[in-house]
């Protein structure tokens, strides 16, 4: 096992995509991956939240009781998330809407204020990226050069122009970890 | 004169009450409600003329009027 | 200073899981309204379909049977035969109604049971995320019509009122809609009035009302009114399709 | 009550359940079922009660779900097509604990198959041919004597357990007479229908809700270990078989239903030979009859299931016996109803094989 | 094809599904299966497919018996509650001998349960749903490759043996995403479908018949046993089973689906203790995979089945350990999916009670 | 001499199942001398229903599937998008089509697939014995309303063909009766019409046929054509229900 | 002048036929087909005018018509 | 066992009710009894039958494949059922409408001009009394009394007058076995 990671937060927030970014990312580094969303009729409106799995084994179950990453993207989430977080793991937490700080003292907290950094960057939407920075840099779980393939893919044909600013997010994420 | 009585917790920030409001009074908070919504609230409640029609059109039965 | 509106004893006080702006809020909250003011609370058994008010057992204070999807009518026909007395009507949506459970709701009506369907035409699947159903409109795009209702491969919208109209069963059948207060009022009466007939024996009512999925048309509520107005209204026109009272309107 | 009368078994099973106190059946013609739904149509009205003909088997089971969550004794009745569209239904009457009665007139299969008696719809029964974990009740009456004692004892396990039950027949049970006697029988105290959604004046203003939905996995869960509790309990209690000559028995027949009574033939006319040979007859299908088995397990000295499929309850008797003895299969399909000969001809090639 | 693509479990099975050759899709709308018509009715038309939404659960099997009589691979898909309203098209398919594959990605049950994953349905599709003695080919993928695979395989079954084949799947399997990679394979040479009701232009002027009724019993039972034989020649040749450390295995997790994948994870940590637990994966629940449990038989000391259910496939499993070695079993429900290390301690208790 | 009237080709030279007098057999007929007169017995595929009808499959010499009870229109739908440029026709009783396959036929209807059925109102189930029928008059008597139909307990006769009408799916919708010879050619022509339109990919056709069942009415073959005209037609008026090429008709 | 022919074996005597000749010659038989049915036959066909319906009412299709 | 028979005949000529009769007999006479249709779709216009066993011990299979007698009202029933007859058993074959002699020789025949009989008595329709008057001659299977106590007990309220007629008939079937 490389990685396994619950991102949550609120519906439009991006969760779902950073997760399957990072799949991808695993995947073309040739790991095995999965990805696995919470689903239920409630999910309109609340919160979602996805767990990626990076392994050099087969993966086995994809949802997992104790990750050893958290992102929370949001308050809800972290109340949520934050007492699963295996003990020695990493919970990142958006610290641009998340205004109490976790209680949590045996895994590693990085706050990241995303929201901020996005809107500095010039577009919100990106905060996704930023949280995904900062989890790359602190778990390394896949390679730059993969999440930029990732990307590549992800983006529809007509919004390839977006990549550099998506590349300049995860990049912001990063440096805060390092 | 009216009186609007929002139970604040329950609004869903949907904005319908807003849109029917015969003295546009009816307007959305300047803050976020526990569920994360932006609740909808009165702006100036002399000029309510207890309609009612916020309240019959709130999917949420949030609001109660008297008179 | 007095109440001139107030939450309805029938409505659960509990928030509900339905989405922010969804009209099924109000047709809920309609009724509740007209259970209360015919006080008949305690002789009102509900039926809950499969769909988005599948919940709707926890949101009236009336008793309530949750139903296999479409087969409400025959629950509620199950349910009345034991309590001729009671008032007992069915919650429904489109997909539930309309689709798998058209025979269900062509025998009751054609039974004349007495019983009051409560018909929540709101185009699509909401429930399960936004799918096409009978009454789709031609060339909207659903998740299961991705380019745009096709109707020489998806076949025409089916308007449920002007067909269990042509039966000889019913006693009362309205289309209304809650896009606008004037016509939230206009339900409630159309809702009053089934209920009405129901407890007087008259046969099988049914109001068909236009709703909101604001969440899988994917515009705003307020948009989502708009639509109903714009483009549902002249596919499915409202009115007193069928009173018994009154012979047949248009 | 107390008189003999000739009746179809069909409407001996009609009758009994009136008699239990149906007063709701909700029925749609099939054959060879059709005298019971008629029956109800001609006596339901004489006793106040309500008989409709659904537009479809589906709604049938549906209006049964209605009308037993209200808190009546309802029914339903159809043969294997019929049954098969009522699998959803009965999931949902299962899954929200209604009590309620269903018979099934089996005939052969699959598919349309024919109409004449059949047994294939054992594993539909038993196992559950709708979805999920549960499990009805399944009584499998050999006379029209024990269906109509069945049918009164159907309505009291419904009521009691909060439980679906079963009557598995089939054509031969459904369409032949013979003599029955409707006797009043009293075995156990029904629990009040306090959860019943008849209007909140009739018990006491608190919301009552009839409801198979958890969405929450933990509270379905529950809902589920409260469900295979009741079932332990039932399994516990409600074992119901008939073991004839058993005690001396080289081998025995297993055979429920119609098959029972002629492996019943079988038996005697084995006995007459010399040869012993005994039956067990499980009555009760679900719950397995496995104390029964445990009794004459260790002196029997192998056991011949034989049924009206391609073996079915033989899976059961398998899963009892757990490999300690021979198990042979005998079975006979698409409405062939096996003679006692041929039954006692497959006893007398394995007694003379193992000898 | 030989790219590796990230998809959803659900779209994975329906481009298998294109890529084996289907083009027509009959479904209807139900969670966690919604991805499955919803990615047909996007990828049909650019295929010259056709994907029918149907107005319920049982028409879409009816339009599958239609299409599939008329020549072409059909498929449809459902979850639980609309697979048990499938049951007598279901039956009626295998009655008839058509090709087709039926999809069920399994919730949580009874009733309308839940909408997490479940395994509740085992005994609904191996033993039969629908009345009469029929069988479904039933396939139980473990993850996406195996699903994509095995869809694939279900079409070639479906057509070699002219029976349907259902694939057993779970909200877990088709809600998640795994890469997968589309491979061409053909393993078998189909007959031509000389019986389908095409037109006569199409097949040389005789009138071809579908059909399932067979009025005269005797008739029936010889069509029942020309299926059975059938089955006999598929329970021959096609089971399928994945078989993990089981050589010097002390205990065989025995486990499907998606409790197989964690599974495996609990015996990878329990080989890391030192324990010696193996794992026997049913590929093909129907047929079961009784001739891989035959080799490990002999060895292994005794059988731990699990799974998302009060226990139905552990049947199957004592059936064919039939006495010889203690099975055990732990079940979760309700939509709760096992943790590896829950598995793991149910091992560790009962070497532990053993030794 | 020349051939004035024969056996059609496409209607099989065996003897039916069917009671004498019933006139099942009439309408076997006259669908089979629609498609020799076509030309079209190497494209066309029937269906046949659950009824007394169910070995149709014997009767007609063209592709034949036999359908669970009431989904023929579900089976034909699978048989038509399979086979687009064959003639798919369906062949329903009135418990078949009516009652428990009220849903699928109101579908294929909604969907114009491009199917003819062909719908026989005999008010009653054969098959099974004479019991109840979604278009069985009031009053009548059968097994399973042995003290006449009671429409306040068991509801009011279907009229299916006027029901099918109020959507926009279908191209024709025809009710005939085969009670006298003059009405036996018009019902001919009836389905000739649907399935030309069915050919030229019109859109759904269905022609309702009004007949008999002698032997569960209790009466004599005679005696049923005189119940038909006499009782029947007031009830279920004849006439082109529907026709896309002329606008709605009465 | 018409001739009819009834292919009697599957004549099942339901005496439809009988009612729509307009010139009322067909009547049923004295004898019994193998199937036990009474068949119906024609009692002059010098009268027949060929106009076929006797064959079009014919539920069993047993009659052939020619001119 | 004492009696199983196998009664047949065209639809209208009563032997279901023959044998529903014999039945109740036999449950007057305290016997185990049991009755079975033949049934299926093709019921009307064929011909029908049915299997009364009259028995000293709970009945088994209600039907039989080997009935000790056979009622044949009309050819078809006798081409049916004769070559079932058991060794040693009784096949009555109603004359008046089968004019071929059955072929069996290890059975006793015994030949019943049942409709001209029944003509005699002022109506044909209990041509079937007749043959149940034979029957009981040839086997003694119930008692005349539990005979007449299941007629009485067969005939609607209005239509007991015809208790004499029925009885005269099967007194003249009795009559020509003796
Ligand atoms: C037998 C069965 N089929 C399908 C479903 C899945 N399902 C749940 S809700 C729904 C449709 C809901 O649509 P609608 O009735 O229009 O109600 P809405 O959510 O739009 O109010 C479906 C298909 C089910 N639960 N059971
Ligand atoms: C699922 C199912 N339900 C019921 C039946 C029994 N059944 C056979 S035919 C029939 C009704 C026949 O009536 P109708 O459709 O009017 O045809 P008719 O015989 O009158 O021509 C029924 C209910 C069946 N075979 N399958
Ligand atoms: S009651 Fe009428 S006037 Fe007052 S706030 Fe509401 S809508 Fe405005
Ligand atoms: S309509 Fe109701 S829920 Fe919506 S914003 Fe207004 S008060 Fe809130
Ligand atoms: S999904 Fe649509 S119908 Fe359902 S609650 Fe949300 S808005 Fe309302
Ligand atoms: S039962 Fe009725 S419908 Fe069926 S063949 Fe006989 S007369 Fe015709
Ligand atoms: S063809 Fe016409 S005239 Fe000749 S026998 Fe027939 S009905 Fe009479
Ligand atoms: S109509 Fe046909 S079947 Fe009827 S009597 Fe005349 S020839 Fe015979
Ligand atoms: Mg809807
Ligand atoms: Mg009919």
């Amino acid at each position: 096992m490389i990685l396994d990671v619950i991102m949550a937060g609120f519906g439009g927030q991006g969760v779902m995509l950073m997760g399957q970014l990072l799949t991808y990312a695993g995947m073309v580094d040739n790991k095995q991956v999965s990805w696995m969303p919470a689903y239920g009729p409630e999910m309109r409106g609340g919160t979602a939240n996805c767990t990626v799995i990076v392994s050099d084994a087969p993966v086995g179950s994809p949802v997992v009781s104790e990750p050893k990453a958290v992102i929370a993207m949001n308050l809800p989430s972290l109340d949520k998330f934050e007492p699963l977080v295996k003990p020695g793991g990493v919970l990142i937490y958006n610290s641009s809407l998340i205004h109490r700080a976790p209680t949590r003292t045996d895994v590693r907290l990085i706050a990241i204020p995303a929201n901020e950094i996005a809107a500095e960057l010039g577009n919100t939407r990106v905060a996704n990226m930023v949280m995904l920075g900062a989890l790359l840099a602190a778990t390394e779980a896949v390679s730059t050069s993969a999440v930029e393939a990732a990307l590549k893919k992800a983006l529809p044909a007509h919004r390839q122009d977006l990549l550099p600013l998506n590349l300049e997010a995860i990049a912001r994420g990063r440096e805060l970890v390092k | 004169m009216g009186k609007v009585t929002f139970t604040e917790e329950r609004c869903k920030g949907c904005e319908l009450c807003t849109t029917v409001c015969p003295v546009k009074i009816v307007v959305m908070a300047d803050k976020i409600n526990s569920k994360g919504f932006r609740p909808a609230t009165v702006s100036d409640m002399k000029k309510c003329i207890a309609c009612a029609a916020c309240a019959r059109i709130c999917p949420d039965a949030v609001i109660e009027v008297e008179k | 200073m007095v109440k001139v509106f107030e939450r309805p004893k029938a409505l659960a006080d509990v928030p509900t899981h339905y989405c922010p702006g969804c009209t099924h809020g109000i047709i809920h909250r309609l009724i509740a309204e007209v259970i209360d003011e015919l006080g008949i609370v305690d002789k009102t058994i509900g039926v809950a379909p499969v769909g988005c008010a599948v919940l709707a057992y926890n949101y009236f204070t009336c008793d309530m049977q949750q139903a296999a999807h479409g087969r409400a009518p025959a629950v509620a026909t199950g349910i009345k035969r034991v309590c001729p007395d009671s008032a007992v009507f069915t919650y429904q949506g489109d997909g539930d109604l309309a689709s798998i459970g058209c025979a269900e709701i062509v025998h009751a009506a054609a039974r004349s049971e007495q019983i009051t369907t409560i018909f929540v035409n709101n185009g699509i699947y909401g429930m399960t995320g936004g799918q096409m159903a009978p009454t789709t409109l031609p060339g909207d795009k659903t998740t299961t019509s991705p380019y745009g209702r096709d109707t020489s491969k998806q076949g025409f919208p089916i308007r449920i009122s002007e067909m269990l109209a042509t039966l000889d069963g019913p006693a009362y059948i309205a289309r209304v809609s809650v896009h606008n207060v004037a016509n939230i009022v206009r339900a409630r009466k159309a809702i009053k009035k089934a209920f009405e007939y129901q407890l007087a024996g008259k046969g099988f009512t049914l109001v068909e009302i236009l709703s909101t999925c604001p969440t899988n048309w994917g515009i705003t509520p307020i948009e989502a009114l708009n639509k109903v107005k714009s483009e549902m209204l002249p596919y499915f026109p409202l009115g007193e399709i069928k009173d018994i009272e009154a012979g047949e309107k248009k | 009550m107390g008189e003999r009368i000739l009746m179809k078994g069909n409407e001996a099973i009609g009758e009994a359940a009136i008699k239990a106190g149906c007063r709701f059946f909700f029925g749609y013609p099939i054959t060879p079922q059709n005298e019971l739904p008629e029956y109800m149509s001609r006596r339901m009205p004489q006793v106040d009660g309500t008989f409709v003909q659904a537009e479809s088997e589906i709604a049938a089971i549906n209006m049964v779900y209605g009308a037993a969550g209200a808190g009546a004794r309802a029914m339903t009745s159809s043969s294997s097509p019929g049954i098969s569209l009522k699998q959803e239904g009965i999931s949902y009457i299962a899954g929200a604990e209604l009590p309620a009665v269903i018979v099934n007139i089996v005939r052969g299969g699959p598919g349309l198959g024919g109409i004449q008696p059949g047994q294939g719809d054992y594993f539909q029964s038993v196992k559950g041919g709708g979805h999920g974990d549960y499990r009805l009740i399944v009584l499998a009456p050999a006379n029209l004597q024990e269906a109509v004692d069945l049918v009164t004892e159907a309505f009291d396990l419904a009521d009691y357990y909060r439980n679906p039950v079963l009557i598995l027949g089939d054509g031969l049970l459904g369409q032949m007479m013979e003599p029955v006697e409707f006797k009043a029988t009293k075995l156990r105290e029904l629990p009040a229908k306090e959860w019943a959604t008849n209007g909140l004046r009739n018990h006491g203003g608190k919301t009552n809700i009839i409801n198979s939905l958890v969405l929450d996995p933990h509270g379905l869960e529950e809902h589920n270990i409260r469900l295979q509790e009741k079932y332990a309990r039932i399994v516990e209690a409600e074992q119901k078989a008939e073991i004839v000559d058993c005690d001396d028995a080289e081998l025995a027949i297993v055979a429920y239903g119609s098959t029972a009574r002629i492996a019943k033939t079988a038996v005697t006319q084995l006995r007459q030979e010399g040869l012993k040979v005994g039956l067990i007859r499980p009555i009760s299908l679900w719950p397995f009859p496995v104390k029964d088995f445990e009794k004459v397990i260790p002196t029997v000295k192998s056991f011949l299931t034989v049924e009206m499929s391609a073996g079915q309850m033989v899976e059961d008797v398998r899963l009892t016996v757990n490999g300690c003895k021979p198990v042979y299969f005998y079975g006979r399909m698409g409405g062939i109803v096996p003679a006692p000969e041929e039954i006692a001809a497959q006893v007398r090639e394995i007694l003379g094989g193992a000898k």
